[in-house]
């Protein structure tokens, strides 16, 4: 299963809703505001870190270049373009968006 | 109104999907909720095997007592209860986002189905098609 | 939008005829509703405009029409739960004449 | 595969419609089939050709009108949410007796069934919402 998530985790608590609902072995794909759950040094980091154990990480880096963000990506999340997005959903059976 | 598998089969090719519509959205403060129960009752005529799920804000749509009179919105909180008779029955609830909240199933306006976190996960990782408001 | 005035009462009705405000019905509004969608109401048609105003009462919604068959039928019985009897009572679809005799707001037309 | 997508959010305030047509627009150049796009909630606000924005700016609603016509997609307008947020096409106009109508070239205005149908018909669908 896909989850979408596009909201920032300092403002919403859609991803940490994603990961407490998300099962090992499916994929995360952070999109709009959702890019900031996948940097660094934010008090979020950790709890990315920890789920990254059990559900892959992708981030999407047109929202995060146009964010400023493009530099502090978190080690081992994938950055994926709109094809690599479309990818994603091709990929997996389901998908849900925590908007 | 089909009643067999067969009739099914000549409607839809045969295709029965799972369906899920995720409501995580509390009541009036946004139309998401109002609107999703819009789509959930279309859904109904297309014989599918339609589920809705209450997570995090989501379960606040359930609560008794709903009256709107004094925002002058229209309270559709009894719709709720209609879904039995469209054959939509299975309103699963998420256990963690109900105790979060300070609630209970006795605050619930319909009979619900609690699941706890790794029930919901299995049943959303169940489902053919996601549809969230 | 129009306005209609019935037994003393006026009240407003839209461009297809279907009544604005749902607090102003009253029996003789749906009279009137009634005569202009050219059904002549009797006891039966009375008992489904009724269903239909408890119906709404209790959910806030109009019910689909397989739902409405179903829910008549087990309250009024089986002869009356089914299309070909609501067809009967209400000829171009009771989902529209009979909503509209009883006051309720216009489907949206969603299927 | 046949994909579908769900629009819930209208132009400028939020990405989801900008994302939508990224999206749309990768998916079709990847050689998927796109079902159809189907707008819904203020979405439907996506689909009005009376929007007008400042020239460096992107055009939202004629950007989706665009690639409808290069790409012969299917794009359905809720009809109970667009009446709720006064979209119109002439015919409702007219049933509604209204004195304007404002929907843009390849947008269609149906019910919420073909949402469920896309969902039923589609390979996967993918909502973008706020």
């Amino acid at each position: 299963m896909l989850h979408i998530v596009n909201k920032s985790p300092y403002e919403r608590n859609s991803l940490e809703s994603c990961l407490r609902l998300a099962t090992n072995g499916s994929a995360v794909l952070l999109i709009e505001d959702g890019i900031y759950g996948a940097t660094k040094g934010g008090s979020f980091e950790g709890k990315v870190q920890a789920a990254m154990a059990g559900v892959k990480i992708y981030v999407l880096g047109p929202d995060l270049s146009a964010r400023g963000m493009a530099d502090r990506v978190i080690d081992g999340v994938n950055v994926v373009d709109y094809g690599g997005f479309v990818d994603l959903v091709a990929e997996h059976s389901n998908c849900q968006s925590w908007l | 109104m089909f009643t067999s598998s067969e009739d099914m089969d000549t409607d839809e090719g045969g295709v029965i999907k799972q369906f899920m519509f995720v409501n995580r959205k509390a009541p009036y403060g946004t139309i998401y909720a109002l609107e999703g129960l819009e789509v959930v009752l279309i859904s109904a005529a297309f014989e599918q095997d339609v589920s809705m799920a209450f997570i995090d804000d989501g379960v606040y749509e359930l609560k008794k007592a709903q009256d709107t009179k004094a925002i002058e919105q229209k309270n559709f909180s009894p719709t709720y209860r209609a879904l039995e008779g469209y054959d939509i029955e299975k309103l699963y609830v998420e256990k963690e986002s109900l105790e979060a909240r300070g609630l209970t199933e006795a605050d619930l306006l319909v009979d619900v189905i609690v699941l706890d976190r790794a029930e919901m996960a299995a049943k959303m990782a169940e489902q053919d098609v996601l549809i969230s408001f | 939008m129009p306005m209609v005035e019935v037994a003393g009462k006026s009240f407003e009705v839209d461009e297809e005829g279907y009544l604005v405000n749902l607090a102003d019905w009253d029996e003789n509004i749906a009279g009137y509703l009634a005569t202009e969608e050219k059904v002549d109401m009797t006891e039966s048609h009375w008992e489904v405009v009724n269903f239909l105003r408890e119906y709404y009462a209790e959910y806030q919604i109009a019910p689909a029409i397989r739902v409405l068959t179903k829910a008549i039928s087990k309250k009024l019985g089986p002869d009356k739960g089914n299309n070909k009897y609501l067809y009967e009572l209400f000829p171009y679809g009771p989902a529209k004449q009979a909503c509209k005799i009883a006051g309720l707001p216009k489907p949206t037309g969603c299927i | 595969m046949k994909i579908g997508v769900l629009v819930n959010e209208g132009p400028y305030t939020h990405e989801a419609s900008d994302s939508a047509y990224q999206f749309t627009k990768a998916a079709i150049e990847k050689g998927h089939e796109i079902y159809r796009v189907f707008f819904y909630h203020d979405g439907v606000n996506n689909s009005t050709r009376l929007t007008e924005p400042p020239r460096d700016d992107r055009n939202i609603v004629s950007r989706w009108s665009e690639l409808a016509k290069a790409h012969s997609l299917d794009l359905v307008v809720c009809i109970a949410a667009a009446q709720r947020r006064g979209i119109m096409d002439e015919n409702e106009a007219k049933r509604q007796g209204k004195d304007a109508h404002n929907l843009a070239d390849g947008f269609r205005i149906s019910g919420l069934g073909q949402l469920v149908e896309a969902g039923i018909q589609c390979d996967r669908l993918v909502t973008f919402g706020d």
